[in-house]
Protein backbone atom coordinates (compact mmCIF):
# COMPACT_ATOMS: atom_id res chain seq x y z
CA UNK A 1 0.00 0.00 0.00
CA UNK A 2 1.03 3.27 -0.77
CA UNK A 3 0.17 7.04 -0.52
CA UNK A 4 1.44 9.71 -3.29
CA UNK A 5 2.72 12.94 -0.92
CA UNK A 6 2.81 16.17 -2.74
CA UNK A 7 4.81 19.26 -1.62
CA UNK A 8 4.01 22.82 -2.68
CA UNK A 9 5.88 26.61 -2.54
CA UNK A 10 7.87 26.86 0.74
CA UNK A 11 6.75 23.48 2.00
CA UNK A 12 8.64 22.13 -1.42
CA UNK A 13 11.88 24.37 -1.21
CA UNK A 14 12.68 23.38 2.94
CA UNK A 15 12.06 19.50 2.34
CA UNK A 16 13.86 19.95 -1.05
CA UNK A 17 11.83 17.79 -2.95
CA UNK A 18 7.84 18.29 -4.64
CA UNK A 19 6.86 14.86 -4.53
CA UNK A 20 7.19 11.34 -2.48
CA UNK A 21 5.31 8.03 -2.20
CA UNK A 22 4.82 7.00 0.95
CA UNK A 23 5.04 3.17 1.83
CA UNK A 24 2.24 2.24 4.46
CA UNK A 25 1.31 -1.22 5.70
CA UNK A 26 -2.03 -0.47 6.55
CA UNK A 27 -4.48 3.00 6.21
CA UNK A 28 -2.97 5.37 8.87
CA UNK A 29 -4.25 8.81 10.27
CA UNK A 30 -3.35 12.05 8.35
CA UNK A 31 -1.24 13.32 11.51
CA UNK A 32 0.90 10.15 10.50
CA UNK A 33 1.40 10.86 7.33
CA UNK A 34 2.82 14.28 8.20
CA UNK A 35 5.50 13.03 10.77
CA UNK A 36 6.77 10.26 8.73
CA UNK A 37 7.67 13.16 5.87
CA UNK A 38 8.94 15.55 8.42
CA UNK A 39 6.48 18.41 7.92
CA UNK A 40 5.26 17.99 11.74
CA UNK A 41 7.07 21.47 12.96
CA UNK A 42 5.62 23.06 9.60
CA UNK A 43 3.25 25.82 10.77
CA UNK A 44 1.13 27.00 9.77
CA UNK A 45 0.11 24.20 7.19
CA UNK A 46 -2.97 23.07 5.39
CA UNK A 47 -2.86 19.48 4.10
CA UNK A 48 -5.58 18.57 0.97
CA UNK A 49 -6.39 14.81 0.38
CA UNK A 50 -7.40 13.42 -3.23
CA UNK A 51 -7.52 17.55 -4.24
CA UNK A 52 -10.02 18.35 -0.84
CA UNK A 53 -8.38 20.55 1.57
CA UNK A 54 -9.01 18.93 5.17
CA UNK A 55 -8.43 19.93 8.97
CA UNK A 56 -9.51 16.85 10.84
CA UNK A 57 -5.67 15.59 11.10
CA UNK A 58 -7.28 12.19 12.60
CA UNK A 59 -8.58 11.68 9.38
CA UNK A 60 -7.87 7.78 7.90
CA UNK A 61 -5.29 8.13 4.77
CA UNK A 62 -6.01 4.80 2.68
CA UNK A 63 -4.02 3.21 -0.22
CA UNK A 64 -3.61 5.33 -3.25
CA UNK A 65 -4.88 8.42 -1.84
CA UNK A 66 -3.26 12.18 -2.50
CA UNK A 67 -1.88 13.69 0.09
CA UNK A 68 -0.60 17.51 -0.48
CA UNK A 69 1.13 19.44 2.01
CA UNK A 70 0.84 22.96 1.98
CA UNK A 71 2.16 26.66 2.83
CA UNK A 72 -0.58 29.34 3.00
CA UNK A 73 -1.71 30.43 -0.11
CA UNK A 74 -0.83 33.65 -1.76
CA UNK A 75 -2.70 33.40 -4.97
CA UNK A 76 -4.44 36.57 -6.37
CA UNK B 1 -13.51 30.10 -23.40
CA UNK B 2 -14.38 28.13 -20.03
CA UNK B 3 -15.39 30.04 -17.18
CA UNK B 4 -13.09 29.22 -15.23
CA UNK B 5 -9.36 29.05 -16.22
CA UNK B 6 -6.20 29.02 -14.70
CA UNK B 7 -3.25 29.73 -17.73
CA UNK B 8 0.25 31.00 -18.59
CA UNK B 9 -0.92 32.91 -21.32
CA UNK B 10 -2.30 36.68 -20.93
CA UNK B 11 -6.28 37.40 -20.68
CA UNK B 12 -8.53 39.92 -22.30
CA UNK B 13 -10.43 41.82 -20.05
CA UNK B 14 -12.88 42.79 -22.88
CA UNK B 15 -13.01 38.87 -24.37
CA UNK B 16 -14.27 38.10 -20.95
CA UNK B 17 -16.91 40.50 -20.10
CA UNK B 18 -18.23 39.76 -23.88
CA UNK B 19 -18.18 36.11 -23.14
CA UNK B 20 -20.13 36.74 -19.56
CA UNK B 21 -22.62 39.07 -21.41
CA UNK B 22 -23.11 36.55 -24.10
CA UNK B 23 -24.87 34.09 -21.05
CA UNK B 24 -27.82 36.75 -20.44
CA UNK B 25 -29.57 39.67 -21.52
CA UNK B 26 -31.10 40.21 -18.22
CA UNK B 27 -27.29 41.57 -16.84
CA UNK B 28 -28.00 45.21 -16.21
CA UNK B 29 -24.69 45.48 -14.13
CA UNK B 30 -21.10 44.19 -14.22
CA UNK B 31 -18.35 44.50 -11.37
CA UNK B 32 -14.75 43.05 -12.16
CA UNK B 33 -11.89 43.48 -10.48
CA UNK B 34 -8.28 43.37 -12.02
CA UNK B 35 -5.44 42.15 -10.34
CA UNK B 36 -2.14 43.70 -11.56
CA UNK B 37 1.72 43.22 -10.75
CA UNK B 38 2.75 46.69 -8.98
CA UNK B 39 6.04 48.46 -9.18
CA UNK B 40 7.75 46.56 -6.40
CA UNK B 41 10.71 48.61 -6.29
CA UNK B 42 9.33 50.94 -3.52
CA UNK B 43 10.10 49.05 -0.71
CA UNK B 44 12.32 46.25 -2.09
CA UNK B 45 13.27 45.23 -5.45
CA UNK B 46 11.74 43.03 -6.55
CA UNK B 47 12.84 41.10 -10.70
CA UNK B 48 9.54 38.75 -11.24
CA UNK B 49 6.68 37.31 -9.55
CA UNK B 50 6.54 33.66 -10.18
CA UNK B 51 3.47 31.95 -9.89
CA UNK B 52 3.00 28.18 -8.53
CA UNK B 53 -0.67 26.11 -8.25
CA UNK B 54 -1.71 22.65 -7.00
CA UNK B 55 -2.59 21.63 -10.70
CA UNK B 56 -6.08 20.57 -10.53
CA UNK B 57 -7.23 21.30 -7.21
CA UNK B 58 -6.31 24.94 -7.97
CA UNK B 59 -8.99 25.22 -10.70
CA UNK B 60 -11.23 22.68 -8.62
CA UNK B 61 -11.31 25.34 -6.03
CA UNK B 62 -11.94 27.98 -8.16
CA UNK B 63 -15.23 26.10 -9.92
CA UNK B 64 -16.19 25.37 -6.50
CA UNK B 65 -16.09 28.99 -5.58
CA UNK B 66 -17.53 30.40 -8.29
CA UNK B 67 -20.63 27.60 -7.66
CA UNK B 68 -20.84 29.21 -4.15
CA UNK B 69 -20.86 32.75 -5.36
CA UNK B 70 -24.01 31.68 -7.64
CA UNK B 71 -26.15 30.69 -4.79
CA UNK B 72 -24.79 32.87 -2.07
CA UNK B 73 -25.72 36.35 -4.20
CA UNK B 74 -28.59 37.51 -6.62
CA UNK B 75 -26.15 37.27 -9.40
CA UNK B 76 -26.38 35.77 -13.17
CA UNK B 77 -22.94 34.82 -13.83
CA UNK B 78 -18.91 34.32 -12.75
CA UNK B 79 -16.22 34.12 -14.62
CA UNK B 80 -12.71 33.48 -12.97
CA UNK B 81 -9.25 33.74 -14.60
CA UNK B 82 -6.14 33.49 -12.73
CA UNK B 83 -2.54 33.22 -14.61
CA UNK B 84 0.15 31.12 -13.23
CA UNK B 85 3.71 32.33 -14.91
CA UNK B 86 6.22 34.87 -14.26
CA UNK B 87 5.05 38.15 -14.36
CA UNK B 88 6.50 41.76 -14.36
CA UNK B 89 5.40 44.76 -13.00
CA UNK B 90 2.39 45.96 -14.96
CA UNK B 91 1.50 42.35 -15.86
CA UNK B 92 -2.20 41.05 -15.41
CA UNK B 93 -2.53 38.38 -12.75
CA UNK B 94 -5.67 37.48 -12.01
CA UNK B 95 -9.94 38.93 -13.38
CA UNK B 96 -12.92 38.77 -11.77
CA UNK B 97 -16.54 39.16 -13.61
CA UNK B 98 -19.62 39.31 -12.18
CA UNK B 99 -22.84 40.11 -13.63
CA UNK B 100 -26.57 40.38 -11.71
CA UNK B 101 -29.12 42.40 -12.48
CA UNK B 102 -28.41 45.10 -9.88
CA UNK B 103 -25.14 46.36 -9.16
CA UNK B 104 -25.33 45.81 -5.51
CA UNK B 105 -24.78 41.62 -5.70
CA UNK B 106 -22.69 42.29 -8.54
CA UNK B 107 -20.21 44.09 -6.62
CA UNK B 108 -20.43 42.23 -3.59
CA UNK B 109 -20.34 38.67 -5.30
CA UNK B 110 -16.97 40.45 -7.03
CA UNK B 111 -15.52 41.23 -3.95
CA UNK B 112 -16.57 37.83 -2.10
CA UNK B 113 -15.01 36.53 -4.78
CA UNK B 114 -11.57 38.06 -4.71
CA UNK B 115 -11.08 37.41 -1.04
CA UNK B 116 -12.36 34.22 -0.93
CA UNK B 117 -9.95 33.02 -3.78
CA UNK B 118 -7.04 33.73 -1.75
CA UNK B 119 -8.01 32.19 1.15
CA UNK B 120 -9.32 29.03 -0.68
CA UNK B 121 -6.97 28.73 -3.66
CA UNK B 122 -3.92 26.55 -3.86
CA UNK B 123 -1.64 28.96 -5.77
CA UNK B 124 1.79 30.09 -4.33
CA UNK B 125 2.94 33.39 -5.22
CA UNK B 126 7.57 33.89 -5.21
CA UNK B 127 9.05 37.26 -5.23
CA UNK B 128 11.95 36.61 -7.30
CA UNK B 129 15.05 39.65 -6.28
CA UNK B 130 18.19 40.26 -7.37
CA UNK B 131 19.34 38.88 -3.54
CA UNK B 132 17.12 35.49 -3.90
CA UNK B 133 13.42 34.45 -3.63
CA UNK B 134 10.97 34.68 -1.12
CA UNK B 135 7.52 32.58 -1.03
CA UNK B 136 5.00 35.52 -0.04
CA UNK B 137 3.28 34.02 3.03
CA UNK B 138 0.41 36.06 3.78
CA UNK B 139 -2.43 37.34 1.50
CA UNK B 140 -2.67 40.68 1.92
CA UNK C 1 -9.16 60.03 -23.72
CA UNK C 2 -9.74 61.80 -21.23
CA UNK C 3 -10.59 60.47 -18.08
CA UNK C 4 -14.37 61.97 -17.73
CA UNK C 5 -16.37 61.94 -20.96
CA UNK C 6 -20.28 62.01 -21.53
CA UNK C 7 -20.85 61.18 -25.42
CA UNK C 8 -23.18 59.22 -27.76
CA UNK C 9 -20.36 56.47 -29.17
CA UNK C 10 -20.34 53.16 -27.49
CA UNK C 11 -16.74 52.74 -25.28
CA UNK C 12 -14.24 49.77 -25.10
CA UNK C 13 -13.76 48.75 -21.10
CA UNK C 14 -10.28 47.62 -22.38
CA UNK C 15 -9.06 50.81 -23.89
CA UNK C 16 -10.13 52.40 -20.32
CA UNK C 17 -8.83 49.99 -18.21
CA UNK C 18 -5.40 50.49 -20.90
CA UNK C 19 -5.56 53.99 -20.26
CA UNK C 20 -6.16 53.95 -16.36
CA UNK C 21 -3.03 51.08 -15.75
CA UNK C 22 -0.89 53.55 -18.15
CA UNK C 23 -1.15 56.49 -15.33
CA UNK C 24 0.62 54.65 -12.63
CA UNK C 25 2.66 51.29 -11.93
CA UNK C 26 1.57 51.12 -8.50
CA UNK C 27 -2.01 50.24 -9.59
CA UNK C 28 -2.50 46.41 -7.91
CA UNK C 29 -5.90 46.36 -7.82
CA UNK C 30 -8.55 47.53 -10.34
CA UNK C 31 -12.44 47.78 -9.53
CA UNK C 32 -14.66 48.24 -12.79
CA UNK C 33 -18.49 49.14 -13.01
CA UNK C 34 -20.01 48.72 -16.85
CA UNK C 35 -23.87 49.51 -16.82
CA UNK C 36 -25.54 47.93 -19.58
CA UNK C 37 -29.62 47.80 -20.91
CA UNK C 38 -31.36 45.16 -19.83
CA UNK C 39 -33.56 43.13 -21.91
CA UNK C 40 -36.40 44.97 -20.61
CA UNK C 41 -39.39 42.61 -21.84
CA UNK C 42 -39.98 40.88 -18.53
CA UNK C 43 -42.09 43.66 -17.23
CA UNK C 44 -43.51 45.82 -20.12
CA UNK C 45 -41.98 45.83 -23.16
CA UNK C 46 -39.33 48.63 -24.06
CA UNK C 47 -38.09 49.10 -27.64
CA UNK C 48 -35.34 51.42 -26.91
CA UNK C 49 -34.04 54.15 -24.11
CA UNK C 50 -33.23 57.75 -24.63
CA UNK C 51 -31.04 59.31 -22.77
CA UNK C 52 -30.69 63.37 -21.77
CA UNK C 53 -28.04 65.30 -20.58
CA UNK C 54 -27.74 68.98 -19.31
CA UNK C 55 -24.52 69.43 -21.82
CA UNK C 56 -22.00 71.43 -19.60
CA UNK C 57 -23.39 70.60 -16.33
CA UNK C 58 -23.50 67.21 -16.28
CA UNK C 59 -20.22 66.28 -17.27
CA UNK C 60 -18.77 69.19 -15.35
CA UNK C 61 -20.78 67.10 -12.47
CA UNK C 62 -18.90 64.07 -13.42
CA UNK C 63 -15.30 65.87 -13.31
CA UNK C 64 -15.98 66.93 -9.64
CA UNK C 65 -17.13 63.58 -8.77
CA UNK C 66 -13.99 61.81 -9.84
CA UNK C 67 -12.12 64.88 -7.95
CA UNK C 68 -14.18 63.84 -4.46
CA UNK C 69 -13.30 60.26 -5.23
CA UNK C 70 -9.67 60.70 -5.28
CA UNK C 71 -9.74 62.74 -2.05
CA UNK C 72 -12.18 60.47 -0.14
CA UNK C 73 -10.22 56.94 -0.96
CA UNK C 74 -7.00 55.63 -0.86
CA UNK C 75 -7.36 55.26 -4.81
CA UNK C 76 -4.64 56.48 -7.84
CA UNK C 77 -6.85 56.65 -10.77
CA UNK C 78 -10.41 57.16 -11.85
CA UNK C 79 -12.25 56.84 -14.70
CA UNK C 80 -16.23 57.38 -15.54
CA UNK C 81 -17.87 57.40 -18.79
CA UNK C 82 -21.52 57.87 -20.18
CA UNK C 83 -23.20 57.50 -22.98
CA UNK C 84 -26.23 60.24 -23.96
CA UNK C 85 -27.53 58.29 -26.55
CA UNK C 86 -30.58 55.54 -27.68
CA UNK C 87 -29.64 52.11 -26.13
CA UNK C 88 -30.96 48.73 -27.18
CA UNK C 89 -31.18 45.63 -24.88
CA UNK C 90 -27.31 44.92 -24.55
CA UNK C 91 -25.75 47.98 -25.36
CA UNK C 92 -23.26 49.60 -23.12
CA UNK C 93 -24.29 52.58 -20.83
CA UNK C 94 -21.67 53.73 -18.34
CA UNK C 95 -18.35 52.69 -17.52
CA UNK C 96 -16.30 53.35 -13.98
CA UNK C 97 -13.03 52.34 -13.96
CA UNK C 98 -11.04 53.05 -10.47
CA UNK C 99 -7.38 51.87 -9.73
CA UNK C 100 -5.63 51.61 -6.15
CA UNK C 101 -2.40 49.94 -4.83
CA UNK C 102 -4.82 47.58 -2.71
CA UNK C 103 -8.34 46.29 -3.96
CA UNK C 104 -10.75 47.62 -0.54
CA UNK C 105 -10.05 51.12 -1.69
CA UNK C 106 -10.59 50.50 -5.46
CA UNK C 107 -14.18 48.74 -4.80
CA UNK C 108 -15.17 51.25 -2.29
CA UNK C 109 -14.83 54.13 -4.60
CA UNK C 110 -16.12 52.36 -8.16
CA UNK C 111 -19.32 51.69 -5.79
CA UNK C 112 -19.36 54.93 -4.56
CA UNK C 113 -18.91 56.64 -8.25
CA UNK C 114 -22.23 54.92 -9.47
CA UNK C 115 -24.11 55.23 -6.73
CA UNK C 116 -23.18 59.29 -6.17
CA UNK C 117 -23.22 59.28 -10.15
CA UNK C 118 -26.86 58.67 -10.20
CA UNK C 119 -27.53 61.19 -7.65
CA UNK C 120 -25.74 64.34 -8.35
CA UNK C 121 -25.08 64.28 -12.21
CA UNK C 122 -27.66 65.80 -14.46
CA UNK C 123 -28.47 62.36 -17.15
CA UNK C 124 -31.76 61.57 -17.61
CA UNK C 125 -33.56 58.56 -19.15
CA UNK C 126 -36.73 58.24 -21.01
CA UNK C 127 -38.09 54.66 -21.67
CA UNK C 128 -39.50 54.08 -25.15
CA UNK C 129 -42.25 51.71 -25.66
CA UNK C 130 -44.93 50.52 -28.18
CA UNK C 131 -47.43 52.71 -26.48
CA UNK C 132 -45.34 55.81 -25.86
CA UNK C 133 -42.57 57.37 -23.85
CA UNK C 134 -41.90 57.56 -20.21
CA UNK C 135 -39.28 59.66 -18.14
CA UNK C 136 -37.66 57.30 -15.55
CA UNK C 137 -38.19 59.31 -12.43
CA UNK C 138 -36.03 57.21 -9.79
CA UNK C 139 -32.79 56.11 -9.97
CA UNK C 140 -32.24 52.67 -8.26
CA UNK D 1 -32.23 92.79 -17.35
CA UNK D 2 -32.83 88.89 -18.22
CA UNK D 3 -32.30 85.56 -16.93
CA UNK D 4 -32.34 82.41 -19.74
CA UNK D 5 -34.04 78.92 -17.85
CA UNK D 6 -33.61 75.48 -18.90
CA UNK D 7 -35.97 73.14 -18.88
CA UNK D 8 -35.03 68.61 -18.65
CA UNK D 9 -36.72 65.68 -19.15
CA UNK D 10 -40.52 65.36 -17.35
CA UNK D 11 -40.36 68.79 -16.52
CA UNK D 12 -39.71 70.24 -20.45
CA UNK D 13 -42.44 67.85 -21.44
CA UNK D 14 -45.17 69.17 -18.96
CA UNK D 15 -43.65 72.61 -19.95
CA UNK D 16 -44.65 72.00 -23.58
CA UNK D 17 -40.69 73.88 -24.07
CA UNK D 18 -37.41 73.82 -23.15
CA UNK D 19 -35.88 77.15 -22.90
CA UNK D 20 -37.28 80.43 -21.88
CA UNK D 21 -35.78 83.95 -21.29
CA UNK D 22 -37.44 85.70 -18.81
CA UNK D 23 -37.25 89.24 -18.01
CA UNK D 24 -36.71 91.13 -14.67
CA UNK D 25 -36.74 94.92 -13.97
CA UNK D 26 -34.38 93.99 -10.31
CA UNK D 27 -32.64 90.64 -8.96
CA UNK D 28 -35.59 88.11 -7.77
CA UNK D 29 -34.82 84.80 -5.60
CA UNK D 30 -35.06 81.64 -6.87
CA UNK D 31 -38.78 80.79 -5.84
CA UNK D 32 -39.76 83.68 -7.73
CA UNK D 33 -38.46 82.25 -10.86
CA UNK D 34 -39.75 78.99 -10.44
CA UNK D 35 -43.33 80.53 -9.76
CA UNK D 36 -42.60 83.04 -12.77
CA UNK D 37 -41.77 80.02 -15.14
CA UNK D 38 -45.35 77.85 -13.56
CA UNK D 39 -43.28 75.08 -12.04
CA UNK D 40 -44.50 76.27 -8.44
CA UNK D 41 -46.19 72.98 -7.91
CA UNK D 42 -43.27 70.67 -9.72
CA UNK D 43 -42.51 68.44 -7.14
CA UNK D 44 -39.54 66.94 -6.72
CA UNK D 45 -37.90 69.79 -8.45
CA UNK D 46 -33.83 70.15 -8.80
CA UNK D 47 -32.69 73.39 -9.15
CA UNK D 48 -29.15 74.58 -10.92
CA UNK D 49 -27.74 78.36 -11.38
CA UNK D 50 -25.10 78.80 -13.83
CA UNK D 51 -24.53 74.90 -13.55
CA UNK D 52 -24.40 74.42 -9.64
CA UNK D 53 -27.34 72.33 -8.13
CA UNK D 54 -28.56 74.72 -5.16
CA UNK D 55 -31.17 74.27 -2.53
CA UNK D 56 -31.68 77.40 -1.10
CA UNK D 57 -34.76 78.67 -3.01
CA UNK D 58 -34.00 82.18 -1.42
CA UNK D 59 -30.62 82.79 -3.48
CA UNK D 60 -31.13 85.93 -5.62
CA UNK D 61 -30.50 85.42 -9.44
CA UNK D 62 -29.54 88.51 -11.21
CA UNK D 63 -29.15 89.49 -14.54
CA UNK D 64 -27.70 87.00 -17.39
CA UNK D 65 -27.85 83.66 -15.06
CA UNK D 66 -28.55 80.53 -16.41
CA UNK D 67 -31.00 78.67 -14.20
CA UNK D 68 -32.05 74.89 -15.19
CA UNK D 69 -35.82 73.13 -13.60
CA UNK D 70 -35.06 69.19 -13.63
CA UNK D 71 -36.27 66.57 -12.43
CA UNK D 72 -34.56 64.03 -10.21
CA UNK D 73 -31.69 62.52 -12.26
CA UNK D 74 -32.27 58.83 -13.31
CA UNK D 75 -28.46 58.48 -15.47
CA UNK D 76 -26.11 55.18 -14.57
Amino acid sequence: MSVKILFFGSVADRLGRRACQLEISEPVTLAHVVEAVGCQEFQPLLVAVNQEQISDMNLIVNNGDEVALMPLFSGG
Amino acid sequence: MHSVRIQQDDFSIEAEVDALRAVSKRIGGIATFLGCARDFSEGHEVLSIEFEQYAGMAEKAMRALRSEALERFDIIEARIIHRVTTVHAGDQIVLIVVGAEHRGPAFEACAWLIDTLKQRVPIWKKEVAPDGETWVSLHP
